[in-house]
């Protein structure tokens, strides 16, 4: 259960937004939707604790996760607007290490797997920086084939996608919903997610 | 006795509070200052060692003093904002580093031109010194980086935390430099601690010191009001404000 | 009181410029922070009243 | 630890930014008895405060790259919301740091004591106060390579950040080399360099975590 209370971020002298609040529970999708610069970007680092709020908090089981950070972090997958890959070493070392920072240890079958799942198996033993961005992108969100974790924190997952991967990525959070998990997404596309239960929270610039 | 800190740590508040304050420090500094100037100058015996020059001691040692009390009373306010996210708390860490910053420069100028009648030198690397000079680029390095940080909130909690860095590293600096300074060269004439010092000349000291810290707490409210003023100016209180000087300027062009 | 005349007070035992040119240089700091700082918050007010008569 | 066998991973695919740090320890220590002239007597007894100070500046130029990359692609996002304790993955980080320039500048520290004709003993301990040393300027440097994160001008700014606090450490390090070279024991200076270095290691990262934290925000 992920509860938010009250969230108000400055950036600079700018107000993004203020008094935002919202609760998720099991199952739950959420869309945030917004035009650029109304702060989406900002909300989710905020719900990551990669940002700190200038008020109110966000509570992760109960707990808020300023002062209990581990357990929100250790059911957190996020994947942000940088894919978080390091050109010089391989997609699946990419992958195996991005795995390995949150415990889970993975053989080279899961992650090749994971790869194919989205379609970039072919280039698991190139080094990223020669991947097309779409590519890199789809190499960044192979990680939720390899998650393990219940909240999935997604800023604008389906950009730089074509239709089959975004296709993929739909099913995947599909399954990732039937099981109970949440996520929070912000996107520009129209895509149809089934969720126990889905909401939406629109950001006014 | 309860009171109610909070209130006073909103700008809004104590933008004005400030404000009735600062003439209050700014006489006192005023006061202390000449009543130290009669003793240093005109009560103070001549020194039987050092002759005259020595009536220099009284502005470099207090500048000294205060250069080393401002960056630990910086380093204390900028933790209090770091660990209370308090603003106003990280505005006067911000407002008193230039203050220390001149102080301890005045501290290396005044050193030196009493190095130059004593030792013969304008710069000796004696310990007192050595140090002086690198605590003026502890303070130079935090107000530089407070000031190529954009984000007024990134820039008060990194300085911050290079404050609290700078506090942990002083006196481990001021040990290794005495300790550096005792290996190269013997005893020097150590400046301000004379075996027998008159009681005039530790008074003079005091009263200087005394005065330069009401100096300090004026300026830096001072400072602190500027930065209020310019890290709020969307705010309302500061609009309203902006304007209402604008009459009263008017009025005083007018005459 | 320590000097015999005023010329004595002015001499400093021959270290007139040391002893005086400390302590000018602490006034010339002092008088220069309280200028800046009165210039800053003129400006800051100013660009205030900017920002509030948009 | 998985950290550490990353960034040694990423180095080793990138083994010109190594060299470059080497060389410019070379090249800093061989400009000096070019301007000073090459008397055996004068270079050896500014040897250990040149070396030092060379080993020290190479070592502060290698900092930018400390975060700057992993800042830059996002995977130092991912490193902060990490399950793990970021002090940890920040050690990690800095060993690295360390074994890829620091480690070399320490091996290579006793070729170059040989070209400022500093006696056999005096390069023995010059090794050990690097060895105890540079790990101290690592830890120190990442505190302020944290901190300038993304910001303008960023390379200038952690040289004045860094370097004042660096002081104990060129002291107790040049000093324990120029003790053994007037023949005298460096065993108390290298005891306060391990003192400093490991002060610096219970401390510095637990401070540059706190200046991640603020600096990525």
């Amino acid at each position: 259960m992920l509860i938010a209370r009250n969230l108000t971020c400055l950036r600079g002298d700018r107000l993004l937004f203020k008094k935002v609040g919202f609760e998720l529970s099991a199952g739950g999708l959420m869309y945030v939707l917004g035009e650029n610069g109304s702060g989406k970007s900002s909300l989710l680092r905020l719900l990551c604790g990669l940002l700190a709020p200038e008020d109110g908090e966000v509570f992760w089981d109960g707990k808020s996760i300023k002062n209990d950070p581990e357990n929100h972090q250790s059911n957190l997958t996020y994947i942000g607007h940088l894919n978080g890959l390091k050109d010089d070493l391989t997609a699946l070392e990419n992958l195996q290490f991005s795995a390995r920072l949150v415990a889970n240890v993975v053989d080279n079958g899961l992650a090749l797997n994971a790869l194919t799942a989205t379609g970039v198996a072919r280039c698991a033993n190139l080094p990223v920086g020669v991947l097309s961005q779409g590519q890199k992108r789809r190499v960044a969100l192979a990680r939720l084939w390899l998650s393990t974790s219940q909240l999935w924190i997604l800023d604008e997952p389906f950009a730089a996608l074509d239709t089959a991967s975004v296709v993929v990525l739909t099913t995947q959070l599909n399954q990732h919903m039937a099981k109970g998990g949440m996520a929070i997404i912000t996107t520009h596309q129209d895509v149809d997610i089934q969720a126990q239960s889905t909401q939406t929270l629109r950001l006014i610039a | 006795m309860k009171i109610n800190w909070f209130k006073y740590s909103s700008p809004q508040v104590f933008y004005p509070l400030a404000g009735k304050l600062i003439p209050w420090f700014a006489w006192l500094a005023a006061i202390l200052a000449l009543v130290g100037l009669y003793v240093s100058f005109m009560l103070a015996p001549t020194d039987f060692q050092q002759g005259e020059a020595y009536r220099i001691i009284f502005v470099h040692v207090p500048a000294a003093w205060m250069s080393m009390v401002i960056y630990i009373v910086m380093a204390a306010w900028a933790a209090l904002g770091l660990a209370l996210n308090a603003r106003l708390s990280a505005m006067m860490a911000q407002a008193l580093a230039p203050t220390g910053a001149i102080f301890t420069l005045l501290a290396l100028v005044t050193g030196s031109l009493w190095g130059k009648p004593m030792w013969g030198a304008w710069w000796v690397w004696d310990a007192r010194l050595t140090s002086e000079l690198i605590l003026l680029f502890l303070y130079l390095g935090f107000i530089a980086l407070q000031s190529s940080i954009d984000d007024p909130r990134r820039a008060d909690r990194a300085g911050a935390l290079l404050a609290l860095v700078g506090v942990v590293n002083v006196p481990i600096i001021y040990f290794s430099v005495k300790w550096w300074n005792t290996l190269h060269q013997g005893s020097s004439i150590n400046m301000g601690a004379a075996p027998k010092m008159a009681a005039t000349m530790l008074l003079g000291m005091l009263l200087m010191a005394l005065a330069f810290w009401m100096y300090t707490v004026a300026v830096a409210l001072m400072r602190v009001r500027c930065i209020m003023l310019e890290r709020e100016r969307n705010t309302d209180w500061v609009k309203e404000l902006s304007l209402k000087t604008l009459s009263s300027q008017s009025i005083a062009g007018a005459k | 009181m320590q000097w015999a005349s005023w010329s004595a007070f002015f001499n400093m035992g021959g270290y007139a410029f040391y002893v005086w040119f400390s302590f000018g240089l602490s006034l010339v700091c002092v008088i220069l922070e309280v200028l800046a700082l009165r210039k800053r918050r003129a400006q800051a007010l100013r660009f205030a009243r900017l920002l509030a008569q948009e | 630890m998985i950290v550490l066998k990353r960034d040694l991973l990423l180095a080793f695919r990138r083994r010109s930014d190594v060299a470059t740090t080497l060389f410019f320890f070379l090249i800093v220590s061989s400009l000096f008895p070019l301007g000073i002239g090459p008397e055996a007597a004068v270079l050896s007894s500014i040897a250990p405060g040149v070396l030092w100070v060379a080993a020290l500046l190479a070592g502060m130029i290698s900092l930018s790259r400390l975060f700057a990359a992993d800042f830059a692609d996002g995977s130092l996002e991912q490193m902060l919301i990490a399950p793990q304790p970021l002090a940890l993955l920040v050690l990690a980080k800095i060993s690295a740091h360390w074994i890829v320039c620091g480690l070399p500048v320490v091996l290579l520290a006793p070729l170059i004591g040989l070209q400022y004709a500093l006696p056999n003993d005096a390069l023995v301990v010059l090794v050990f106060s690097l060895l105890l040393g540079t790990p101290a300027l690592s830890l120190i440097g990442a505190i302020g390579a944290a901190l300038t994160l993304g910001v303008r001008g960023s390379g200038l700014l952690v040289a004045l950040l860094v370097l004042p606090l660096y002081i104990p450490v060129l002291i107790f390090g040049a000093g324990a080399v120029a003790a053994s070279q007037h023949g005298m024991s460096a065993q108390a200076h290298l005891s306060l360099l391990a003192a400093c270095a490991l002060l610096s290691l219970v401390l510095a990262p637990l401070a540059t975590a706190a200046a991640l934290r603020i600096s990525v925000e």
